[in-house]
């Protein structure tokens, strides 16, 4: 019974039936220092920067009904789409280099959300529904005041600093006990989801102080800004692509630097690996604290957008649907969740709408389809489709 | 017994097997040589069905077994021990011999043979002890015991003596000599322990980059055009 | 209430005097399908003064629904099971076929009490000893002083020592505000014995001090006899607390166990993370509910047994839905956990959407059958119900079967082998392709068991999966992968656990402390509570 | 354009489909019906379905959708209040229409919304008052059950406020509260039990959604009947009770505005029309379907809604919400109902309803007119000002 | 952030100039940081390991000297591995310490820390990092700082490539830096171990069974690898190979191990003459 580890499948795994090719390179020279991206995958990232730019300024600038018009609906989907992606890039790291399987990332992500949601929230000020100056849940809890850990938060840094402590603070206490107890594979994605499990049904309580069920909605102003005008929402778009841009970045230095290599090498033989001197200990927590902290992150950019947060973001089954979103992509290729990420929920968008009782059937079978036939996700195929055109260049 | 003709094995785009061919007679033993990393394991894998085969044909007494799956050439008669034991880690020491047992069908299947204890006599001290906790060289000792088990008509062996004491190394060899004297059974040994393959050979065949390039009788081995192929 | 003692009580005197008597009257029953909640009350305390056969067959049919009213005032009682002349008219003593302008008597919760007291009164006599029992007890609900002497004479005709008990208790509940300080004593030294924790408050009173100053028990030796009662009660109300924990707990163990094992095998032994497992429970209790519709359709009158059908039923459907899947789909996935998992995933989505499309999007009714309705009392007051006890039985079969499969033939043995390395088990002669299928079909069809008794429980509606997936996953991981002793201990340990800490922490903490139990329990013990050890690990 | 397009926002999927999927049966069935009458000022009604998947986020999502990308005039939907309140943002921003016709638990009441369904004077405190009435068994004690989101609690908090104002004591009431989707009740009623022997006890519950079944199973099978313990309920309906076997449960009440049972003809029409519809778009167990309280409201709703289109001569917004005050339509309930002046709620009438063994109900207390509704309950605090909104 | 993850250093502060030629003494080796005054870099004792009741090492004792190439021989299952697995802090013994030097305890230090005092070990069944490159491999095995930090900013010096370079051409893997290691044959792969292994370049390596499926010419091969090693680290083989053992024992000490303990010890011509060595382990 070989389940102990749920990493990716080793190259040689012990069924294959039919056999991998081999990566045949010729001898030369020592591999020098490995550049970020390729040109044209610099080239890939900048076309895409610059459509996605433009969404917002079309639709700010082209009245409604004019060819070049964007609707509002399509940039606030892309914005999701966005976040979802950073998400899903953070999951990468951690699993697809580390072979850490988080089924709880949710929980980070909503973190981050309900930590800039406090903020959002003390900036309704008295427009609410009850125009106290507390939140309505609480006030028909008949809270008189805000509980402890409320304080501050009517403070955007404060705020914005809890976005990436909390998160961050729960993720390394948590792996560490779990790292030094060298808890893996099923279990630490097991005990994962208990965690996420856990804290969703801590914030479904309206008694801990979070609006329960409801969470946190009907935002009015962020630093003073309307929320709902469109100039925000632009201004917002352009600074959750730059935070992907970012991370995308960052995640790729990380991985082309030795620190990725020893990653990798956790998730292959981590027991080998300390016979060579390396405590997998700080290396794993190392990369899940920061993935949880982008994840904190994106959670944080999401909710201003979405205008809602609540604990079903920590249900386990959100969770899933990242690892999802990043295996459909293509995972250990930081590229490859944004693509899947793109590509699950815009399909899930398109279908709800499209076919609305249907479309668990489609989006099933799209899962099904993709790991039988692509396990690589769709990187994986564009590199193998890349590799055949330049083969049939070569012996052309 | 085993004919194998002109086997071709690719691993993606590389070329593994360049067109093998041997022989293995009932009641003979061939030896297989050949330096680290040239093909033996995987000649010996897409024998039992492990691997694919691109082109060629095996057949077994006769019978063109190239596209059978492993568990079907194992009802047929061929055990193998693999290099690397591969024992059932988490099996007891004898459930793993009952495994070996597969292929039989009821009573006989649940009745160890006595034999393999008397060749192995460790495996029965060990017998509710899991596979996976036995030192390298018991679990060895336990791949062969099973094989043998199977009482096959044909058996593969890759390298078999790999991290076994000398006495058992003995022990071992005067089983297969055994074997080969009851005339029964065809034995495809792969060794890199040359004077062990020596004594037990009748033929033998060394593989270099895939190929075959040299092939004979007991009595050729230590030729310097066979030691040549087996160099550094 | 005093109008119903009475009735009982002249009830029993008419039952003494009065031979067989002509039909009721139309008048009496006329008002019985009026307007006005006190003329019926009267009504049905006029017709249980009758206490014959006739009354308690119309009272019987009041309480079942199946008393109708025509707006000539002819009052009938229909039984739809009969094929001919299904109304029965009781002021005529005739049977007819039903009129269309036959209107059904409502009857609201307040005239069904009175209605159920007075046919528990009567039931005091029946011969049946179960309805004797079942009708003391809900006397002791509401038991009053004038219904003593009629308690009395029962007690003289009776002979079970338990239903004596328990009408010496509603006596002595009844006397315990009698003026006799004598009999207010003895009531309440018999009553140190008693269950039944309503009187709780009553004999507090007893304790408590008029505005005066004074006391309401003004008897010193009453009231030490009262706190001396009082503590008695709580013991046995502890004790009683305690044992339903218990039992609740092993309940929730139960159920947490029937929703994994399946799982224990899919994920534990083969090592898929199937995310589709709570969707064969599913698929379990839809096939539980569509013997119960044939059974309603074709074989009414063996209802009570649909469940014995519909076990094997989920069993070979299940499993025949668990091997086409794995052929279709995961044959190609092993030794690549993480796709079963965003497969499986897909393929529980599909799953729902198909049910959905079938039966709908709402939950289907099942029924206990009749042998699994209600419950025993133990020990007084606690009630446990027949369905939870033979859920628990039923788990207990199930592991040791599954036990037997796995330890005891030479399927698990090939089972185990195959999952711990398909490749050489291929090359030993085990035909892997078949027994992974087997193995696969095995797990799914014991998950559909576990929906037999899941539907018994509660909803079985497309999503009924979705909340046992997470609970299924933490028992086999805590038990530890691939161990079923480990998967047995964990559920069971779990149930009790929540069932302990639920009355004191609430629903949802005890849950979330149950996860970070887990959570914890993890770092001490990585590899879950039976974990392996050793190099076989590796 | 020649069509209206209206949206419908009701999950298909996920744990709220058990409620929501009929609602979008029934908000079909009303379209296709008043197209087949000539549609709204001569045009056909273009639905436009959605599927937001029980995911609150998604709710908002797709409300922007249906608002900006298919331009619909109109959106029906939603069940939750939490789901409600994840689209209200959407419908402000632009100023856009949604009909509501679920029960809630009041305090609130926006521009761009029509609330079809009760207010908490229309459902939970006559319930309440009707358990404590003689005719309804005297309840001198009270569990408060409820699913633990803002409907509950704020009905609870509404209930406790007039449970005191009738002299009940705080040590008589017992508020309890379990997750969504919640399956053990073991101890719940098993406390219930231990705190009904402190006196004549009602249990007033709050349970939605999937957590009734497990619920009134455990409470059947634990022998607490309704003459001992009733069960009064808030979210139970005819279409919920289809996914349980009443017979244990007789006798346990559900307070509503409309129950299937009522006989009228207009209701008869109205459920021959609903089962017809069933059969022929082969719903599933289109045999075996119900009516309930949220499908008369839908329905009530969209005929309303195209009156006031019609009063308006325009579907834009703010000239549809002005026509929309003082709309009077002949509801299945037997009532004519009708759109307040100022306040988006209707007059609805309040039924009590007790189960009966075949999963309908016995209709045991009916107001005999229709009751305005007050969003901003009297019983809250701080709510005084606002009553005559 | 350093801090943290800074995994705890072992106390280098030993005074090397007391060092004294004490005992065996074979070469003067530079055992940096590490306590050696005694000549011994290794001492077990009264090492006892016993899994539920089977005692797989019973009462060992056994210490190695600086720079001593030492053959372990014995029984399969005799407890070879296991002393290995001992010394590496893969297993905790029942009882017993091994002390590195003079003054660490083995057997209170995890598997890295045990790493970076300077034991490497190759183990019996070839592992590698299978997903990595052979180049990777080495890469990843070599002596460096091994804290998150460092790994994260540092980049190979070209004196750092040269090693490498170096190693691959001695494991005879060069021309295959880049190819996964994970593809090589069970030759290739226990090649390349033993190249891990020197690019930690530890003070004690530990070889279980380094010759294992290798033909006859490369076990010629390693012997004299072994042989240019021999004082520069001190060095334990485990093997079955008596050839292979003949050839570097030399005129060293040779133990054989049975069931748990040491039967025998001596040179390697005494040892096969031994009968109980004979009987247990040679076979006649
Ligand atoms: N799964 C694989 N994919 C690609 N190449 C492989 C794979 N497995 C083995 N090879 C390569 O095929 C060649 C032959 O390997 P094989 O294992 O058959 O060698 P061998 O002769 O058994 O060597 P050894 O004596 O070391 O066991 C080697 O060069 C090896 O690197
Ligand atoms: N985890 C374990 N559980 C039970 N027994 C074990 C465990 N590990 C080792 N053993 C037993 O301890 C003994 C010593 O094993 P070890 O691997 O050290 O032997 P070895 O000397 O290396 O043998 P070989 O030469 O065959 O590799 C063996 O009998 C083995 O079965
Ligand atoms: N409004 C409700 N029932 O949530
Ligand atoms: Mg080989
Ligand atoms: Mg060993």
């Amino acid at each position: 019974m070989k389940i102990s580890s749920i990493n990716p499948p080793p190259l040689v795994s012990a069924n294959v039936t039919k056999v991998e090719a081999q990566p045949q390179t010729s001898f030369p020279v020592l591999p020098a220092k490995a550049a970020l991206f390729s040109r044209p995958a610099w080239i890939g990232i900048a076309i895409c920067g610059v459509i996605l730019c433009l969404l917002p300024i079309l639709n700010l600038s082209f009245p409604d009904g004019h060819v070049l018009h964007i609707s509002s609906y399509t940039v606030a989907l892309i914005a999701k789409f966005m976040c979802y992606a950073m998400a899903a890039l953070a999951l990468d790291l951690v699993w697809g280099y580390a072979g850490i399987l988080s089924l709880g990332h949710g929980v980070f992500f909503a973190l981050g959300g309900y930590a800039h949601g406090m903020y959002l929230m003390r900036a309704i000020g008295r427009d609410g529904v009850y125009q106290s100056n507390l939140p309505d849940f609480m006030v028909f809890l008949d809270w008189k005041t805000y509980p402890w850990f409320w304080s501050l938060t009517d403070n955007f840094w404060y705020c914005m600093a809890l976005v990436v402590l909390v998160p961050g603070v729960l993720a390394f206490v948590f792996g560490y006990f779990a790292f030094r107890s060298r808890i893996k594979g099923v279990y630490f994605s097991i005990i994962t989801q208990a965690m996420t499990f856990a804290f969703m049904l801590l914030f479904f309580r309206n008694n801990t102080g979070f609006g329960g069920n409801n969470g946190f909605t009907d935002f009015k102003r962020i630093l003073g800004y309307s929320i709902t005008a469109p100039s925000t929402k632009a201004v917002l778009f352009l600074i959750t692509f730059l935070f992907l841009l970012s991370t995308l970045v960052l995640c790729r230095w990380i991985v082309n630097s030795r620190l990725g290599r020893v990653l990798q090498a956790v998730r292959d033989s981590e027991s080998r690996l300390m016979f060579i001197g390396y405590n997998p200990l700080w290396f794993k927590l190392f990369v899940w604290t920061l993935s949880a902290v982008l994840c904190g992150i994106a959670g944080a950019l999401y909710v201003p957008q979405i205008g809602i947060i609540n604990p079903s973001e920590m249900s386990p089954a959100n969770s899933i649907e990242m690892v999802i979103w990043a295996a459909v992509g293509g995972r250990g290729s930081l590229i490859g969740p944004i693509v899947g990420a793109f590509t699950v929920n815009g399909l899930k968008s398109w279908l709800t709408g499209a076919f609305p009782e249907l479309w668990l059937y489609a989006l099933g079978l799209i899962f099904i389809l993709v790991t039988l036939f692509m396990p690589q996700g769709m990187v994986g195929v564009a590199t193998k489709l890349k590799q055949k055109f330049s083969a049939s260049k070569e012996s052309a | 017994m085993l004919n194998v003709n002109q086997l071709n094995q690719y691993y993606g785009s590389s070329h593994t097997l360049r067109g093998v061919s041997l022989n293995v007679e009932k009641g003979k033993c061939l030896s297989l040589l050949g330096r680290n990393g040239v093909g033996k394991t995987t000649l010996l894998k897409c024998l039992m069905g492990v691997l694919p085969t691109a082109t060629g044909k095996v057949t077994l007494e006769g019978r063109d077994i190239t596209k059978l799956k492993p568990h079907q050439r194992a009802a047929l008669g061929i055990a193998y021990v693999p290099q690397g034991r591969e024992i059932f880690a988490r099996l007891t020491v004898e459930e793993n011999l009952l495994m070996g047992m597969a292929t039989k069908s009821g009573k006989k299947a649940s009745l160890i043979k006595g034999e393999v204890y008397e060749l192995f006599p460790v495996l029965k001290e060990m017998l509710q002890r899991r596979g996976g906790d036995l030192s390298g060289g018991q679990q060895q000792q336990l791949a062969i015991a099973r094989a043998l088990l199977a009482e096959p008509k044909l058996i593969i062996l890759d390298e078999p003596t790999e991290g076994i004491q000398p006495s058992i190394i003995k022990d071992i060899g005067r089983v297969i000599r055994l074997l080969r004297e009851r005339g029964n059974i065809g034995i495809l040994l792969c060794e890199q322990y040359f004077d062990f393959a020596e004594e037990l050979a009748d033929n033998f065949i060394v593989l270099s980059r895939g190929e075959v390039v040299a092939a004979g009788t007991q009595a050729q081995m230590n030729d310097a055009s066979v030691k040549r192929h087996l160099a550094v | 209430m005093t109008r119903l003692k009475k009735t009982l009580m002249i009830g029993w005197l008419c039952i003494q005097s009065m031979a067989a008597q002509a039909a009721i009257d139309p008048a009496l029953l006329k008002s019985l399908a009026g307007d006005d909640p006190d003329i019926r009350i009267e009504a049905v305390n006029k017709i249980a003064a009758l206490a014959n056969d006739d009354a308690t067959r119309i009272l019987n049919a009041l309480n079942t629904d199946a008393l109708y009213a025509r707006p000539n005032g002819d009052v009938l009682i229909i039984d739809d099971n009969k094929p001919v002349n299904p109304a029965f008219n009781p002021a005529t003593d005739q049977s007819g076929p039903t009129p269309d302008d036959a209107e059904g008597i409502s009857v609201n919760n307040r005239l069904r009490g009175v209605v159920e007291g007075a046919l528990s009164g009567l039931k005091l006599f029946s011969p049946d000893i179960k309805r004797r029992q079942t009708a003391a007890t809900d006397l002791l609900k509401n038991a009053d002083p004038a219904q003593i002497p009629l308690i009395n004479k029962a007690l003289q005709k009776e002979t079970d020592p338990d239903i004596q008990a328990t009408l010496h208790q509603v006596i002595a509940t009844a006397n315990l505000h009698s003026p006799d300080a004598g009999l207010r004593k003895a009531a309440i030294t018999t009553l140190a014995t008693s269950t039944n924790a309503s009187i709780k408050p009553a004999l507090q009173r007893l304790l408590e001090k008029n505005p005066d100053g004074s006391f309401i028990e003004p008897d010193e030796a009453i009231r030490i006899e009262v706190v001396r009662t009082l503590a008695a009660l709580d013991r046995q109300i502890a004790t009683t607390d305690f044992i339903g924990k218990v039992f609740y707990g092993v309940s929730l163990g139960s159920v947490l166990l029937l929703a994994a094992l399946g799982l224990a095998i899919t994920f534990g032994l083969m090592g898929i993370i199937n995310m589709a497992h709570g969707e064969m429970l599913m698929i379990g209790a839809y096939t539980t509910y569509m013997c119960q519709m044939l059974f309603r359709k074709f074989l009414p009158g063996a209802l009570d047994a649909y469940l014995l059908v519909a076990l094997p039923a989920a069993f070979i459907v299940t499993a025949a839905v668990g091997i086409a899947i794995e052929r279709a789909v995961l044959r190609w996935l092993y030794g690549r956990p993480l796709e079963t998992l965003l497969c499986t995933w897909g393929i529980s989505l599909m799953l729902m959407q198909t049910v959905r499309t079938i039966f709908g999007a709402q939950n289907v009714e099942v029924a206990n059958p009749s042998w699994m309705s209600g419950g025993v009392t133990v020990l007084g007051s606690l009630v446990l119900s027949y369905n939870r006890i033979v859920i628990i039985f039923f788990a207990l079969f199930v592991v040791f079967a599954v036990w037997l499969i796995l330890n005891k033939t030479r399927l698990g043995l090939f089972v185990r082998a195959v999952m711990q390395n398909r490749r050489m088990a291929a090359c030993v002669g085990v035909a892997t392709d078949k027994i992974d299928m087997m193995t696969f079909g095995l797990g799914c069809g014991i998950a559909g068991l576990g929906g037999v008794a899941l539907s018994q429980l509660g909803n079985v509606g497309p999503d009924l999966g979705q909340s046992y997936i997470v609970d299924s996953f933490m028992v086999v991981v805590l038990g530890g992968v691939g161990q079923l002793a480990g998967t047995v201990i964990a559920a069971l340990g779990l149930g009790e656990v929540n069932k302990f800490l639920e009355p004191v922490a609430g629903a949802v903490l005890a849950k979330i402390a149950i996860l970070v139990f887990i959570i914890v329990f993890i770092q001490k013990r990585p590899q879950g509570l039976f974990a392996l050890k050793g190099r076989s690990v590796e | 354009a020649d069509t209206i397009k209206v949206g419908i926002l009701h999950s298909l999927s996920g744990t709220m489909a058990i409620s929501e999927t009929s609602l979008k049966d029934v908000a079909l069935m009303t379209i296709a019906e008043i197209n087949a009458h000539g549609g709204v000022m001569g045009k056909q009604i273009e639905a436009v379905v959605v599927d937001p998947a029980s995911n609150w986020p998604l709710f908002a999502e797709k409300a922007r959708q249906l608002i900006s990308q298919d331009k619909v005039s109109v959106v029906f939907g939603c069940w939750t209040s939490v789901s409600r309140k994840s689209v209200l943002p959407v419908f402000k921003e632009t100023n856009s229409l949604l009909f509501y016709p679920v029960q809630y638990e009041g305090e609130e009441l926006e521009k761009n919304v029509f609330y079809t369904g009760a207010a908490p004077n229309q459902q939970a405190i006559p319930a309440t008052e009707y358990v404590m009435s003689k005719e309804g068994g005297g309840a001198k004690r009270f569990v408060l059950l409820g699913t633990d989101y803002v409907y509950p609690r704020t009905t609870n908090k509404i209930l406790r406020a007039f449970l005191h104002s009738k002299g009940v004591k705080d040590t008589d009431i017992d508020e309890v509260y379990t997750p969504f989707g919640h399956s053990d009740y073991q101890t719940i009623v098993a406390n219930i039990k231990k705190f009904a022997a402190g006196g004549k006890t009602a249990v007033i519950s709050t349970i939605n959604g999937d957590s009734n079944v497990p619920f009134y199973k455990e409470l059947g099978n634990a022998g607490l009947k309704a003459t001992d313990v009733p069960v009064v309920a808030f979210s139970v309906g005819e279409e919920e009770l289809r996914g349980v076997d009443t017979k244990p449960l007789v006798g346990h009440l559900a307070a509503w505005n409309y129950f299937e049972s009522i006989k009228n003809p207009i209701n008869a029409a109205f459920i021959k029309k609903w089962k017809a519809y069933a059969a022929a778009q082969k719903l599933p167990n289109a045999a075996t379907v119900v009516t309930n309280d949220p499908m008369e409201a839908t329905y009530v709703g969209i005929y309303m809604w195209k009156q006031a289109v019609e009063k308006a001569k325009s579907t834009d917004t703010d000239k549809v919400i002005a026509a929309m005050s003082g709309q009077k339509f002949s509801a299945p309930s037997g009532y004519t109902l009708e759109m307040d002046a100022t306040n988006h709620h209707l007059h609805k009438p309040v039924m009590i309803g007790e189960i009966k063994a075949d999963g309908q109900f016995n209709v045991v207390y009916k107001t005999k007119t229709t009751i305005r509704a007050q969003p901003w309950s009297p019983y809250i605090v701080g709510n005084e000002a606002k009553q005559k909104m | 952030m350093t801090e943290l993850f800074n995994p705890k250093l072992p106390a280098s502060t030993v005074d090397n100039s007391r060092h004294s030629d004490h005992g065996t003494s074979y070469a003067r080796l530079k055992t940096e940081g590490l306590d050696t005054t005694h000549g011994a870099i290794l001492y077990l004792e009264n090492i006892t390991v016993s899994f539920d009741g089977f005692k797989a090492l019973n009462n060992l004792n056994l210490d190695i000297s600086v720079g001593e190439l030492r053959c372990i021989i014995g029984p399969n299952g005799a407890g070879k591995t296991t002393m290995m697995d001992v010394i590496t802090g893969k297993t905790r013994p029942t009882s017993g310490t091994a002390f590195f030097g003079q003054t660490i305890d083995l057997t209170q230090r995890t598997e890295y820390e045990i790493a970076h005092l300077g034991i490497g070990r190759k183990f019996q069944r070839p592992t590698v990092f299978e997903q990595h490159t052979v180049f990777e491999n080495l890469e990843l095995s070599m002596k460096m700082d091994k804290r998150v930090r460092v790994s994260l900013f540092s980049r190979l010096t070209s004196e750092q490539l040269g090693k490498i370079d170096e190693i691959l051409k001695l494991i005879r893997l060069n021309g295959q830096e880049s190819r996964m290691a994970g593809l090589l044959s069970h030759g290739q792969k226990q090649w390349l171990e033993i190249g891990m292994l020197l690019m930690q370049e530890p003070q004690l390596i530990l070889l279980d069974e380094p010759v294992a499926g290798m033909s006859d010419a490369e076990t010629a091969r390693t012997a004299e690898l072994l042989n240019e090693l021999r004082g520069k680290h001190s060095i334990v083989v485990v093997e079955h190979d008596m050839g292979f053992v003949t050839e570097i024992a030399q005129q060293g000490k040779v133990t054989v191990l049975h069931e748990g303990s040491v039967l025998a010890e001596g040179k390697m011509s005494e040892v096969q003459a031994d009968e109980r060595v004979i009987e247990v382990y040679l076979g006649r």
